[in-house]
């Protein structure tokens, strides 16, 4: 037990002994991606424990689920991971046809394959810009702004959203591209690709930045796997797993015939790795610039995807198909199906009872078991550590409260 | 504005100057309760006597335009600055270490090296007075069981803790 | 009490135009009532960032009248060392140490009027020493040259170039260069001592966070033994898990 | 300016004194706040420049030149409220001490030959001492808005610029010691004539003494990678929290003041003060006061070449600020005892060898011969022992004229 203090017996006022500083990274702090508490126990600047507090933006979007048709649950799912709705809207509605064994037409599965791609290259760069932030330069922010417009505009041609899309739902999508949109997606694509260089000049190599997140919380293999990390985290540790190719059946029908490898350090070295920048010599593996590495070269990637998308998709002829009805019945039963959304594997479950509202919808958020890792992390590093840990593990609040 | 009207400044109104900040430290040493209010007070004795050494160095004031201490009056000055400032670290350092072992820079507090009779008895006349000083600071919990009943040192604190 | 009467007349050196006014003597007494208006302040206030507060703007004054006296290289040393350094570490200090219980440590008013008493009679004592002399009590004249650093440097270095009659005296005054090494070599040594005493040590008493946080301890709702009146601390250790 | 005034206006000694420091005082002080002005509404334009975006357009004018005026409006409009637990003195007093401390470092600082507001002997020296008291202000405002953020905010700013000064010190020794005197006005009078006489290009460890004295400038100003105190993403706003409207201003104004002041001292005592790049002054003939109007326009010439410089060096501050990243406090810390000070002491060393072995300029074309540098200090003092007694106090003496006093061993 705590050994008592010997004080002496003329000691009147109390001597609080504080030199560790209980600190509130509050609710509203900037560099804190949305409403998160962190409860800092700091001894001058090292930082002891680490707390998260969550729970400031639940909207029990689970518990109207199970009021609504499946279809009509889909713009719940763009509110969850509001910077990638896409591929929410595709984890859900795949998890629907999975329960309905309901197979979507080839033009409807390559055009999710190019729109979920495209979402996914979106959220990476607000995902780099706001880490450029945490770390107290502000102008890739705005870069990474400008691109994520581009292709805000296409979205919005494809939608007529720009944040919350709707667009892909159960059994297909709500509307076909219109005219002239792929040759404007591909000119995004040829000018974009000199931009990721700028990005790595700005960033990557930086000399300051490798030093601010070069062996700062190092998040080692089993860690990561024993606490449920996916998506960049994992693969920044190392760890080869991505569910378009090792996902279940009918994710991966989706990628299949598409030439992809997944942005994780094999043996020491990326895949083409001649094209980018070296690894830091000081650069752990597992470390914040590793996971901001891979989500450079995922956003390469899913350029790559997005391409061979677009030539698959034009050579589709025939009509796109029409999604299912509003209140489709479900079958009796459940299913489980994980995807791989930009910030990780994002899980949607649901129970159906023969009618067609869902008996009980449930989805498991990525950024939630993320950021479980932080207190982990963030033990023992400095104060100005905690922002540059968070960010690097890209958390986004309205999918963990949901 | 009497010395203004009297004319140019001389070596004794930097003396009176001096004089003053002096004994403003040493009083400050002496009545200070917090150590870092010793330290301002040596800073303020140390002050002291830089002026008169300065004062005696300028050749501005030196009536015949030779200052009795020449040049090495500023040098001197130097020189106490420079210590002043070696003095102040250590100083500083040997508090802060007593802070973190104490946990307060009450000097009255340091008094692990007095013998224990005598502690106890002085302890009482000064408790009287640090209560009636500090009641307000401490909550009023801290009041049950201190050594006004003359319980054997530690034992008081063991009650209440 | 004749030397009251000295002190407030003293004897007029030059004739006083009306309009002239001896600016060297302005700004003297606004730096001397800065410089001791501070010091007593330091010694009145109870609460110690104040103090340190009032002890800047008296050395600041202080420095003010070095510039006066025509020591500019010392004023700036002042400034630079004293108020720039000292003072800096000292006000680290009083943050590191000034927690709410301990900012106003008041002295027992008993002590208070012993010191009063005894300050008046130093300070009598002084200024009666001060007052007393002849020679110092005749106002310089302020028209000697600007002064510049580099005598001063070149004593520091050892070569006394200072005013022309110091070289008649008999014994030739040495430079002031194994003093200056002294005192180098003694501040290297100041700095590594203060470095080795402020080391981070191992804390003699386990932290409640050790305590709780050592694995195979259950984490017991309130530590005992020492009441914690901080809250929130139960927030991190027990809170609704 | 005095004399003018009492023979011709008629105003009593005081008055007229007065009334010239009043002047004087007004000059420097709005030079230095209209720069602030313009700095502000300048970081706004490169910004936004650097980010790809246009920056303030409408407020005023085609490029929104009356930004700041509208910033400042609205600062003085807003409230100045005080946190509750603030401790009131000490919380009102905090920006005017920061405010105060950069500001008066300007007195040493010369805009032109002799446009300086007090010739002092100890110029540069008092320059850096009174930039180390803007601590002061800083650790004040941190205490005294009684926030935990602020106080951390604080306690980072003060360790920062305290043990910049270090470094600072050692690079500023440099020229002093190649111009021989702490004046201001020596310093920057040695490097006149052409591009080539400043101590920039004098050899190569001034050249690399100058960057590092600019990063440990940028660093004691608080700016670019150094920003520790007002780190937006952990402290929110550093030790400046609590502060709002006119109070808050007074610390913008303080950091513009002292980033104006630190490159201002990098032109003079590196890039040759008010000597432009090619001495059109002496080409032109003017500097022997033919002309009537001569030194006056050669002193605005040397204003102009002064401001510029100072100009550019914000400007370059501004720029660095938004192309990197913070660093960490330790990494601060370690930047300044293990790269920054080692490297002033070699080069100290270097320039120091360098005097001795090759003394003079780099290239053979140097004004200043081997004697005249090194004996410099001895040579005056010989040449005028006769009129020691002469006394001229006018600002306008040279060197030799204020040695005249000493008398040579």
């Amino acid at each position: 037990m705590s050994q008592v203090i010997e004080e002496d017996q003329r000691i009147i006022e109390f001597d609080v002994r504080t030199d560790e500083m209980l600190v509130n990274m509050g609710p509203q702090h900037p560099s804190t991606h949305g409403v998160l508490r962190l409860v800092l126990r700091t001894d001058g600047e090292i930082v002891s424990e680490l707390e998260p507090h969550i729970g400031y933006l639940h909207r029990c979007a689970e518990k109207i689920g199970e009021n609504l048709t499946a279809r009509q649950w889909i713009p719940y799912t763009d509110r969850m991971d509001y910077l990638a709705a896409m591929n929410m809207n595709l984890g859900w509605s795949l998890a629907v046809e999975k329960l309905m064994q309901y197979e979507v037409s080839e033009k409807a599965r390559h055009l999710r394959v190019l729109i979920a791609e495209l979402g996914r290259i979106a959220s990476h760069l607000v995902g780099m810009g706001a880490y450029g932030l945490d770390l107290g330069t502000f102008s890739p922010f705005l870069y990474a702004f400008r691109e994520r417009e581009k292709i805000l505009d296409l979205f919005e041609e494809a939608c007529g959203a720009r944040l919350t899309y709707s667009y892909i739902t159960v059994g297909g999508l709500t509307a076909d591209l219109p005219p002239g949109w792929l040759q404007r997606c591909e000119a995004f694509l040829e000018q974009f690709e000199p931009i990721i260089r700028e990005y790595h000049t700005l960033l990557t190599t930086n000399a300051i930045f490798v030093k601010r997140t070069a062996g700062i919380g190092v998040l080692s293999p089993e860690m990561a796997v024993d606490y449920g990390c996916t998506g960049p985290v994992l693969r920044g540790s190392g760890v080869d797993i991505d569910m378009r190719r090792d996902g279940e059946s009918i994710y991966t029908a989706m990628y299949d015939g598409y030439a992809f490898e997944v942005a994780v350090m094999k043996d020491g070295h990326y895949p083409r790795d001649h094209e980018y920048p070296a690894v830091p010599v000081d650069a752990v593996l597992g470390d914040c610039w590793h996971r901001f590495f891979v989500r450079m070269l995922e956003v390469v990637q899913s350029m790559d995807l997005v391409r061979q998308a677009i030539d698959r998709y034009s050579r589709c002829k025939g009509p796109l198909g029409e999604p299912l009805k509003l209140a489709e019945k479900l079958p009796a039963g459940d299913a489980y199906l994980e995807t791989e959304c930009p910030k990780g594997q994002m899980g949607f479950y649901l129970v159906g009872d023969g009618s067609a509202i869902p008996w009980r919808v449930r989805a498991r958020s990525s950024s939630f078991s993320n950021l479980a890792v932080a207190p982990e992390l963030c033990r023992g590093c400095l104060i100005a550590d905690v922002p540059a840990v968070v960010g690097s593990l890209d958390i986004v609040m309205g999918e963990i409260d949901r | 504005m009497i010395l203004v009207a009297t004319g140019t400044v001389s070596v004794t109104h930097y003396l009176i100057v001096g004089a003053i900040m002096f004994t403003a430290g040493v009083v400050c040493m002496a009545v200070k309760r917090n150590a870092l209010g010793v330290l301002m007070g040596i800073e303020l004795v140390l002050n002291g006597a830089n002026i008169n050494f300065v004062a005696f160095g300028s050749s501005y004031l030196a009536g015949e335009g030779r200052s009795p201490l020449g040049l090495d009056g500023e040098v001197m000055a130097l020189f106490v600055i420079l210590l002043a400032a070696a003095e102040a670290a250590v100083a500083l350092a040997i508090t802060l270490n007593f802070y973190n072992n104490h946990g307060t820079v009450d000097v009255d507090r340091a008094d692990d090296l007095r013998a224990q009779s005598t502690k106890r008895n002085h302890g009482n006349r000064h408790a009287a007075a640090a209560v009636a000083g500090n009641c307000l600071a401490g909550p009023p919990r801290l009041l049950c069981g201190n050594s006004f009943f003359g319980q054997p040192d530690g034992a008081a604190w063991k009650v209440c803790g | 009490m004749n030397w009251m009467a000295n002190f407030l007349f003293l004897q007029q050196s030059t004739p006083l135009p009306v309009a002239a006014i001896d600016w060297h003597a302005s700004l003297f007494v606004l730096f001397a009532l800065v410089a001791c208006g501070a010091a007593v302040m330091v010694v009145v206030t109870d609460n110690v960032v104040r103090m340190a507060l009032h002890l800047v703007l008296s050395l600041g004054a202080t420095a003010g009248l070095f510039f006066l006296a025509g020591a500019e290289f010392v004023g700036s040393m002042q400034l630079m060392i004293y108020v720039g350094g000292t003072l800096v570490l000292l006000v680290f200090g009083v943050m590191l140490t000034a927690q709410t219980k301990l900012v106003a440590l008041r002295t027992p008013p008993g002590d208070r009027v012993i010191a009063g008493i005894l300050a008046a009679a130093l300070l009598a004592v002084l200024v009666q020493s001060a007052v007393s002399i002849e020679t110092w009590r005749r106002p310089g004249r302020a028209e000697t040259q600007p002064p510049t650093a580099t005598p001063l440097g070149m004593a520091l270095v050892g070569v006394r170039v200072d005013s022309p009659d110091s070289a008649a005296e008999s014994q030739r005054r040495s430079g002031y260069l194994l003093p200056f090494e002294i005192v180098s070599v003694h501040l290297l040594v100041v700095l590594v001592g203060a470095a080795y005493l402020a080391r981070a040590k191992r804390r003699r008493t386990p932290r409640a966070i050790d305590v709780v946080a050592s694995a195979d301890h259950p984490p017991s709702p309130r530590p005992s033994g020492r009441p914690d009146d901080r809250e929130a601390a139960s927030v991190l250790i027990g809170s609704g898990r | 300016m005095a004399e003018f005034l009492m023979n011709t206006v008629g105003l009593p000694t005081w008055l007229a004194w007065s009334v010239t420091a009043g002047v004087a005082a007004f000059l420097i002080l709005n030079v230095i706040a209209g720069g602030a002005l313009v700095f502000i509404w300048a970081e706004r334009k490169i910004a936004a420049r650097i980010q790809d975006r246009l920056g303030p357009t409408r407020t005023g004018g085609r490029f929104g030149w009356l930004q700041s005026l509208a910033d400042g409006i609205k600062l003085l409009a807003k409230e100045d409220l005080m946190p509750d637990g603030a401790d009131t003195l000490l919380f009102r007093l905090a920006p005017y001490v920061s405010f105060c401390a950069s500001f008066c470092a300007f007195i040493a600082m010369p805009f032109a030959f002799d446009v300086v507001g007090q010739r002092l002997n100890v110029g540069v020296f008092f320059v850096i001492a009174v930039l180390g008291l803007e601590v002061f202000g800083v650790i004040l405002a941190g205490y005294a808005s009684a926030s935990k953020w602020s106080l951390f905010g604080a306690m980072r700013e003060a360790a920062q610029v305290v043990s910049y000064e270090v470094p600072l010190g050692m690079c500023v020794v440099v020229p002093v010691m190649l111009a021989g005197s702490m004046d201001l006005v020596t310093i920057g009078e040695k490097q006149a004539g052409w591009l080539t006489n400043w101590y920039l290009f004098h050899d190569p460890f001034t050249f690399v003494i100058f960057w590092v004295y600019f990063t440990c400038a940028v660093a004691s100003v608080n700016r670019a990678p150094f920003d520790l105190a007002e780190a937006e993403s952990e402290l929110v706003a550093g030790f400046h929290t609590e502060y709002s409207g006119l109070r808050w201003s007074f610390f913008f104004m303080a950091e513009y003041g002292s980033m104006f002041l630190v490159s201002g001292l990098a032109a003079v005592l590196f890039l040759g003060g008010w000597n432009g790049p090619i001495p059109i002054a002496e080409l032109a003939g003017w500097s022997d006061g033919s002309a009537v109007t001569a030194p006056y326009a050669v002193r605005l010439l040397g204003c102009a070449n002064l401001l510029a410089k100072a100009t550019v060096g914000v400007l370059l501050m501004m720029w660095i600020r938004w192309t990197l990243p913070r660093l960490r406090i330790d990494q601060v810390m370690t930047t300044c005892l293990k790269y920054c000070t080692p490297i002033a002491a070699a080069m100290f060393a270097g320039v120091m060898l360098w005097q001795l072995f090759l003394p003079g300029g780099l290239l053979p074309g140097g004004r200043r011969t081997a004697i005249a540098v090194r004996e410099g200090w001895l040579e005056q003092a010989v040449e005028k022992p006769e009129d020691s007694s002469a006394v001229s106090t006018d600002a306008g003496s040279s060197v030799s004229q204020q040695l005249a006093g000493v008398a040579e061993r």
